[in-house]
């Protein structure tokens, strides 16, 4: 079928990442959902790789997990340090510092 | 020679400088010096009209330069004098009278702790007086302009614990800036037009220029003459002038200063002749003056604001000679000097008056005092006939001759003048008996005291008779005052004649104040003898008030003519609702738009700034998610921003 | 045959071996080996040891860093040797030796804050630094306390921060997309770490760092999905190749990559998203949000080192994006530009107004300052380079120098960081007042300070490309941030002292070193900014 | 090379700032005499600007001109003409007066004796001479960049004295007068700062056109100037007018006038007497000094084309700032706004473009700084002996302080521009100047002096004429530290206004230069007078 779909599929995804951001309180859904935003650019780059016919974009893919894997590390540190401090993992409790 | 010229005005500028610097100690030689210095001024004076009279009419006139005042570009301003007849004239006068006051002085202020700084005043406006007429360019005539100015302010508000005196100095100096504006702008025309401002350039070129720059030149001239010389409608300060010490009122506001401005008519002669508009002014200004000031002198009960009301309408006879042109000019200047005479000897004998008086000018508290004080009556006798114009003293000579070129002005401008002069003539033997009358003749109503006066507005507080009355004892005053006064009467009884033996005065005056004779529709002689009708009239009148029935020691309400009279006829009011209180609002105003218009946008700005600054801060609501949002949103516009930019 | 060994085969022939110039990543290598030795020393080195070890590796990494730098730039690699290394991957040019520099001497200085340990009270008779005993522990907890009372510090704050800096080195020399990603997270994560490590305030710093983090995720997803798009767009990642794309006409390879390549839709797309991941790191409206709460959470020392270092290589990476792989959209991107300037500016300066936290109040200025650079990003010119470089440097010791004297306002609490308390520091402490109304003057722009210098330049800049009103949107920006600095200082002279204020604690020769330097750079730019200016204008040529 | 003199004139008290400063707290009264030896050594130094001034020499001498920052085409460059002479020794001439008279200012409260870093006395001079060293330098700078830097940085030393050293006479209670006080100082800083950054930009401005048409930017005037009369530089008429606008705000702020007056009277008011008199006595003369430097030397057409916009500016100031003056209850207060007032008579002068218009407002500015510190450090002291600024609270001061009220007069005097006293000559010239081209402007402005006699006079009146007022019984009169001030003023009033031609032979020269900048020359007399 046409690569091209891929593509907006990969748009989909990147929107319903973005949207689950916007959305959803629990600071580890919302970071789920940027991990699933990363995952659409890494689809994109693969069907885009896929249609060059050169492998820069798998490569690219390929450093993202890493990348992506490096962020899950540092964001549930933080995550859970936060939640054993505040007993929640709500993003909107976290909101001491405003105006 | 011409160097002596310098010394005149350095003589008293010194003695100012000396005193007013000079400090306590010099307290108790301070009025010698200061007399002193006036007698060498004067002495150079005489020296420089001799040797002037040695030399013939040609070239008498001396010059000096002493150095370049202000040079910028075209605008050459000079510090040169310009000695000829018109000044000497001028210098005599105000050297003479201002000694004698100087002598005068000594004895009235003996017992005022502030004496030497009075003499240093004195002196000041000496220099500044004698700067004024020697002066060869109007800039520096201005200088001394300004100069007698601050003078006389320093003198009018001498005793300036007395609200009443300080308020008149600051009344006298503003009223005279008025007039001075005048000036400066007739400068500044004469040198846009001329392209200097000295006297020779500008009065023997003004004939090159246009009528209308002339009659403008001419009219800002006359504003300024009548702020120094007390002319309607610039007249209101000379009457609270008497606040000021009265040797202060015979010099200054009598004698010499208020003077000034017939000066600068005549001096600029020129200008006049070739601007006919500005003389009609001129002679009008002068007719309405003479009459205000003798309305305004009869009904007065204040012996020097009377005398004040007589001076402002005696100059009024000069203004309107000095508008009448050539046929004017010279007569101007010698009822000028006669009236130097006899009003300075009037006030010093008003003031000799007071003396013996406890300070009091009410005349209404005076009565039958010629016994007390014989050499003051007899003084102020002379001085009385001299000004009512009795025949054969001073002012009977330079008066009539006025009267006589009022008439020769011809038509029926010549018949009003003629006419107003003659009632003024009148008017002025009324109110001259009235003070003699109600001064040295009548009983003593000064022994009892004074019943509480109603509220009577046109009687202003005289002398601060402090606590209860005290019954004054007047006794005649010292050497050191009668003596002047002996000598301005002799001045007051001769000089007219003198002047007047084969038109001496007029062909002294001739190389630079052009002469012609005038012709009036009728002979001198019926003028001469009309003019002393007119007097008889006057004192008639006046015997009948004040001679015959006893006077009210205090003031009947009198007639509508009479309160206003008393009031100025009203000027003072009349600037209070027109000038002050429409300035007062002005300025409030301002002050309130300034706070809350002009700074009050800043401020405003400020505050709106502030204020939007504190509703945007509460975008940043600390909700992490909702900075997404924003950053989202920030996205999407980027791109379509950015595909927007493509698409157009 | 299969089209996967079709593949495998034709990768052999694409994939050579490649070849490293490590001379010329040396200052890279040298930051980024130290980084990996100090975390063996956390593993190895008795706790004791730990602070001098790894204050002094950092120093000495940092510092020799910097003199490769300085050796490279002196062999001419800023100039006429500039050229592509790694690949490819990496530019070796005026620019990036520039900020490197710049960045390296802003660690170094970060540093000394870092190790700073005399200014909080004694814990069981122990210096401490403003970091958390142990970020683990549940603030006020047992654990804490028990950490606390061992007397723990967390000496992983130097290996993190030399990760960062290494991050920092790169991303500005990145010259392809992929580098670019990478160096932003390799920075990125350890910021976010530390963050979360204050001392104090605890919750505050963990908040910082949550959303700091999030944020960042978020935004760093976004520039990933435009490098995904551009490249789609372009089949390369090269900054070059994608040049000479958007530069050729003769668009379209393959029929089946007609619909994609060269489409213009993917590379404006693809751009914004790059820019936009560039922005939300310097910290321009509408993608600021994250910089008021996580300066104000973070560790002083953190915030000082992120604003400044942060700010400089993230410029550096948006100024190479914008001249070397878009300059073909320069007609696209500079309207987009001018409006985040504007914006920055304004928003930055107003809302600045009625902060009440002195870091909070320098978060915004902050941001007011990003719009000023962006004005000369804008430029377009090499004189916009070179002004942006100098105004970069300038900006950075200002920074920090602020945020130091920041950490020595001191109370029970900590520091001391509300506006109010700051009343009558004048009359406590002259000298450190002084010291403030300096950096704030500079950040006002008055005449003698770096900031003056720097302004000028942008603005110079600015007006010669064209875009003076951008100069006067700036100028009232200015007009305005003038009155909050102002206000600051008629608090710290002009009102009488709180008496129950914060006293100002006296630091050790680190700080107190840090915040001369800062100090001696702002009145050098700003009396004598001469030599730099060249400098900068030298290395205002980009390698492509 | 020659000996760089102006540097040293400014670099002199810029030294003696930061000696000063160092003085330690305890040696307060060393700090003092330091502060005063270097205004008095300033002072020789510009004596002998003064007189190395050659005026029928080169437009600008004593020039230096060195690179500073090249990449902005930035010089160090120096070099004074007539007007600059005269504003430099203006500048050197009052500062000595100015320490002397705030002698006592910066000294602690009685009983307050400050810890030791706090050294309120040291900075209050130390400032001071840091702000004659910039005035200095801006009165010199022939550089337009150099110029704004120094323009800008000396209101950073100013607002701490406005700030830092209120009057203490103020308010009522100290924590009211601080409030006070800083409002004034944000004030001043805020509305001259905004002035500066417009000014920038058009600095800017002006180097993006210079680099445009000469190849490098630039900022030397002297280049400028000749490129734009060689015809190398030409700007087009709205760059040329937006950029004099910018540079005009600048200076109208400064200078100030109307509308943008505001900040003057609270700083005056607020300010002790000597800072208030180092603002409208020195420090706003750079305003109208560079507006005549400036603005009519790098945009003549603009300038032409602004003029009766600036000339109605000028007579609003004029009237409206008496006016204001006529209603205030506080000495200070009417002080400034009759600075205000003059500062219109100032650029009126300017503006007129005539020589005896600029001449004049060239030496007004002199004599404004002299008359203005003469009246305003008599109120000064007679506001430290009665703890008051309202006019309300005096009354009869003559009575028992003979001495202060003959100066105050004498300064009032001078204020009203009496003839014999320096500011007459001024302002005589300005109308003049003004009237030879604009009859009604002249006219207009003439009004002024009636309205100048009545705020004067009416100050006088209340304050030290009449019954002797509550406290001020036992007044004492000046003492030799405050006659030391006061009389060398009056003896200068006295002297240029009986003999400026010093004066005018320094300045003429320059004020022909300017004029021949905007391509004026006076209008001929309509008659030639007979000589």
């Amino acid at each position: 079928m046409n690569p091209v779909n891929y593509l907006y599929l990969a748009a989909l995804l990147f929107t319903i990442g973005a949207s689950g951001v916007l959305l959803r309180r629990n600071a580890i859904v919302v970071f789920m959902s940027v991990e699933l935003m990363l995952n659409a650019a890494n689809l994109a780059l693969v069907a885009f790789s896929r249609l060059h016919g050169n492998l820069d974009g798998q490569i690219i893919a390929f450093f993202t997990m890493v990348v992506a894997a490096a962020e899950v590390v540092v964001g549930l540190a933080i995550i859970v340090t936060i939640f054993r401090s505040r007993h929640s993992a709500s993003v909107d409790d976290a909101s001491l510092m405003k105006l | 020679m011409e160097t002596l010229i310098g010394l005149l005005v350095a003589a008293p500028l010194l003695g100012a400088a000396v005193l007013l610097c000079g400090g306590r100690r010099l307290d108790r030689t301070g009025h010698w010096i200061g007399t002193a210095l006036a007698a060498a001024s004067f002495l150079l004076g005489a020296v420089l009209f001799a040797d002037m009279l040695g030399r013939e009419a040609g070239d008498r006139t001396l010059s000096q330069h002493l150095f370049s005042w202000i040079p910028v570009g075209g605008f050459q301003a000079d510090v040169a004098f310009r000695l000829d007849q018109l000044s000497m004239t001028f210098v005599l006068l105000i050297t003479g009278v201002g000694t004698l006051i100087h002598v005068y002085s000594i004895g009235y202020m003996e017992h005022d702790e502030r004496r030497r700084r009075f003499f240093g005043y004195l002196n000041l406006f000496l220099a500044a007086m004698l700067l004024l007429v020697l002066a060869d360019n109007y800039l520096l005539l201005y200088a001394g302009w300004e100069g007698v100015g601050l003078a006389s302010y320093l003198l009018i508000g001498f005793w300036q614990h007395k609200p009443s005196a300080a308020t008149a100095a600051k009344k006298a100096f503003i009223v005279n800036r008025v007039g001075d504006i005048g000036l400066s702008i007739a400068i500044m025309i004469m040198f846009t037009t001329f392209g200097t401002f000295a006297f020779s350039p500008v009065l023997e070129s003004v004939g090159e220029t246009g009528e209308g720059t002339a009659t403008a030149i001419g009219l800002m001239l006359l504003l300024a003459a009548c702020g120094k010389s007390a002319q309607v409608p610039l007249q209101s300060w000379l009457g609270d002038a008497m606040e000021g010490p009265t040797p202060v009122s015979a010099l200054i506001h009598a004698a010499t200063m208020v003077t000034a401005g017939v000066y600068l008519i005549v001096r600029s002669g020129a200008i006049f002749d070739a601007a006919p508009t500005a003389q009609t002014a001129v002679v009008t200004v002068g007719a309405v003056t003479l009459l205000f000031g003798a309305i305004v002198g009869c009904a007065k009960d204040d012996i020097k604001k009377v005398l004040a009301g007589s001076t402002m309408s005696q100059i009024g006879y000069m203004v309107l000679a000095a508008g009448l042109g050539p046929i004017g000019y010279a007569f101007a200047i010698m009822h000028l000097v006669t009236h130097g005479f006899f009003k300075a000897g009037l006030f010093l004998g008003a003031g000799s008056v007071m003396h013996g008086m406890n300070d009091e000018v009410d005349m209404r508290r005076y009565g039958g005092l010629r016994k007390y004080m014989p050499i003051t009556f007899a003084t102020f006798g002379l001085g009385y006939l001299a000004i009512i114009g009795f025949p054969g003293l001073s002012g009977f000579f330079s008066k009539d001759k006025i009267i006589e070129a009022a008439f020769a002005k011809g038509g029926a401008e010549g018949w009003i003048l003629g006419g107003a002069a003659l009632l003024g003539a009148a008017l002025t033997a009324f109110y001259m008996t009235r003070v003699m009358l109600m001064t040295f003749f009548g009983e003593e109503r000064w022994r009892n005291a004074p019943t509480p006066s109603p509220k009577e507005p046109s009687v202003e507080p005289a002398a601060e008779t402090g606590g209860e009355y005290e019954v004054p004892h007047p006794h005649e005053s010292p050497k050191s005052m009668t003596v002047p006064m002996i000598v301005l009467a002799f001045g007051s009884v001769f000089a007219g004649g003198l002047f007047s033996w084969g038109e001496a005065f007029v062909h002294w005056l001739e190389p630079v104040v052009p002469f012609e004779h005038g012709h009036p529709p009728v002979s001198a002689l019926t003028v001469t003898a009309a003019t002393v009708v007119a007097l008889l009239i006057g004192v008639g009148a006046a015997w009948l008030q004040y001679g015959r029935k006893p006077v009210p020691a205090l003031a009947p309400r009198g007639s509508l003519l009479t309160r206003a009279a008393r009031r100025d006829l009203l000027q003072d009011d009349f600037n209070h609702v027109v000038l002050v209180k429409p300035g007062e609002y002005l300025t409030r105003g301002l002050v309130y738009l300034d706070h809350k218009v002009v700074d009050g946008a800043v401020n405003g700005t400020a505050a709106a700034v502030g204020g939007l600054s504190g509703r945007s801060r509460r975008i940043q609501n600390g909700y992490a998610r909702s900075y997404a949002v924003s950053m989202l949103g920030g996205a999407a516009v980027l791109v379509a921003a950015t595909l927007l930019m493509r698409a157009v | 045959m299969s089209t996967t060994t079709e593949l495998t085969l034709r990768a052999q022939e694409m994939i050579p071996a490649p070849d490293i110039e490590y001379g010329q990543l040396a200052p890279v290598l040298i930051v980024i080996g130290a980084a990996v030795v100090g975390v063996l020393i956390e593993a190895f080195v008795p706790r004791r040891a730990r602070y001098t070890a790894q204050a002094l590796l950092a120093g000495l990494a940092l510092a020799s860093a910097f003199a490769a730098v300085v050796g490279l730039a002196a062999a001419g690699r800023a100039t006429t040797e500039a050229g592509l290394v790694a690949m490819g991957a990496l530019a070796v040019d005026g620019p990036a030796l520039f900020l490197q520099g710049v960045i390296l001497l802003v660690s170094l200085v970060a540093l000394l804050t870092f190790a700073e340990r005399r200014l909080d009270p004694r814990a069981h008779g122990r210096h401490v630094d403003s970091f958390a005993a142990e970020g683990a522990a549940v603030p006020g907890g047992e654990g804490e306390k028990a950490a606390v009372r061992a007397g723990f510090t967390t000496t992983e704050v130097y290996p993190l921060l030399l990760f960062a800096v290494g991050g920092m080195l790169v991303f500005p020399a990145a010259n392809d997309l992929l580098t670019l990603f990478i160096a932003l997270e390799v920075f990125s994560l350890p910021l976010y770490v530390l963050c979360a490590l204050a001392r104090r305030k605890r919750l505050m710093s963990q908040e910082a760092a949550l959303k700091y983090f999030l944020l960042g995720a978020f935004s760093s997803a976004f520039l990933l999905f435009g490098i995904a798009l551009l490249y789609g767009y372009a089949g390369s990642v090269k900054y070059a190749d994608i040049a000479s794309v958007i530069a050729d006409t003769n668009r379209g390879t393959t029929e089946a990559l007609a619909g994609t390549t060269g489409n213009d839709v993917l590379l404006l797309i693809g751009g914004a998203l790059l820019v936009m991941g560039l922005l939300f790191k310097v910290g321009a409206v509408p993608f600021h949000m994250w910089t008021p709460d996580v300066y104000q959470g973070a560790p002083t020392p953190v915030t000082g080192f992120m604003a400044a270092a942060t700010k400089v290589a993230a410029f550096g990476a948006l100024l190479r994006l914008l001249y070397v792989v878009l300059p073909g959209l320069t007609w696209d991107w500079r309207p987009v530009m001018w409006g985040v300037a504007i914006v920055s500016m304004l928003a930055g300066a107003v809302i600045a107004i009625t902060q009440t936290d002195v870091k909070r109040l320098l978060a915004y200025s902050s941001i007011a300052h990003a719009g000023f650079i962006l004005a000369g990003v804008i430029a377009a010119t090499p004189s916009g380079i070179s002004s942006v470089l100098f105004y970069l440097a300038a900006y950075s010791f200002v920074t920090l120098g602020a945020f130091a004297v920041v950490t020595l306002v001191r109370d029970a609490g900590g520091e001391a960081t509300h506006l109010s308390k700051w009343a009558g520091l004048g009359r406590r402490s002259p000298l450190v007042a002084a010291v403030f109304a300096v950096f704030l003057l500079a950040f006002a722009g008055i005449p003698l300070t770096s900031g003056f210098a720097g302004k000028f330049a942008v603005f110079k800049a600015a007006a010669e490309g064209g875009a003076g009103a951008l100069v006067v949107v700036g100028v009232i920006a200015s007009a305005i941030a003038a009155f909050f600095y102002i206000r600051v200082i008629v608090l710290m002279f002009f009102s009488e002292p709180k008496v129950e204020g914060p006293s100002v604690a006296v630091p050790s020769p680190l700080t107190t070193t840090a915040i001369a330097v800062g100090v001696a750079v702002t009145l050098v730019l700003g009396v004598a900014p001469q030599y730099f200016l060249d400098l900068a204008s030298q290395a205002g040529v980009f390698a492509r | 090379m020659s000996f760089p003199l102006l540097t040293a004139v400014a670099a002199l008290p810029a030294i003696g700032a930061v000696a000063t400063a160092a003085v330690p707290a305890a040696r307060r009264t060393a700090a003092k005499w330091l502060a005063l030896a270097v205004s008095l050594a300033t002072l020789v130094l510009a004596a002998v600007v003064a007189f190395r001034f050659d005026p029928g020499g080169d437009r600008y001498q004593l020039t230096e001109s060195h690179t500073w920052i090249a990449d902005f085409g930035v010089r160090y460059e120096l070099g004074v003409d007539g007007i600059g002479v005269a504003l430099i020794a203006l500048t050197a001439l009052l500062i000595p007066f100015v320490v002397l008279a705030g002698w006592h200012d910066a000294d602690p409260l009685e009983g307050t004796e400050p810890d030791r870093r706090w050294r309120p006395t040291q900075g209050f001079f130390a400032l001071i001479l840091a702000v004659e060293a910039m005035v200095i330098i801006s009165f010199a700078a022939t550089d337009v960049f150099l110029f704004y830097v120094f323009f800008e940085a000396m209101l950073i030393p100013m607002y701490f004295l406005i700030g830092g050293f209120g009057d203490r006479a103020g308010a009522r209670d100290e924590g009211e007068a601080a409030k006070q006080r800083s409002y004034a100082a944000v004030k001043f800083l805020l509305y001259n700062l905004a002035g500066g950054l417009v000014m920038l930009a058009a600095v800017i401005g002006l180097y993006a056109v210079t680099a445009d048409q000469l190849g490098e930017g630039t900022f030397s005037l002297q280049a400028i100037v000749e490129a734009r009369a060689s015809g190398e530089l030409t700007m087009a008429q709205n760059t040329e007018r937006l950029l004099f606008l910018g540079f005009f705000l600048a200076f109208a702020v400064k200078a100030p006038l109307w509308p943008l007056h505001t900040w003057l009277p609270n700083a005056m008011g607020e300010s002790t007497a000597p800072v208030a008199v180092l603002i409208t006595a020195v420090v706003d003369k750079v305003g109208t000094f560079a507006m005549l430097r400036f603005c009519l030397g790098l945009f003549p057409e603009a300038s032409a084309w602004a003029t009766p916009v600036v000339l109605a500016l000028a007579l609003v100031s004029i009237v409206y700032g008496a006016l204001l003056a006529i209603g205030q209850r506080d000495i200070k207060r009417l002080i400034a706004y009759a600075s205000i007032s003059h500062f219109g008579f100032i650029v009126l002068g300017i503006f007129a473009m005539t020589s005896q218009g600029q001449g004049g407002a060239t030496l007004y500015m002199v004599n404004h700084g002299i008359s203005t510190a003469a009246l305003m450090l008599v109120a000064g002291f007679l506001i430290s002996r009665r703890g008051s600024r309202l006019i309300a609270d005096y009354g009869g001061v003559q009575k028992v302080a003979p001495v202060l009220a003959g100066t105050f007069l004498i300064g009032g005097l001078a204020t009203l521009s009496l003839p014999g006293l320096a500011p007459f000559v001024s302002e005589f010239l300005v109308l003049v100047g003004t009237f030879t081209r604009y009859p009604a402007a002249g006219i207009v402005a003439t009004f002024g002096i009636v309205l100048a006699a009545l705020y004067v006079l009416v100050l006088y009146q209340r304050t030290m004429t009449g019954p002797v007022g509550p406290g001020v019984e036992r007044m004492p009169d000046l003492r030799k530290r405050e006659l030391a001030v006061v009389a060398p003023l009056i003896a200068l009033l006295i002297l240029l206004g009986v003999f400026p031609k010093p004066l005018t032979d320094i300045v003429n020269p320059a004020v022909e230069h300017t004029l021949s900048d905007v391509q004026k020359t006076d209008p001929d007399p309509e008659v030639e007078a007979a000589k």
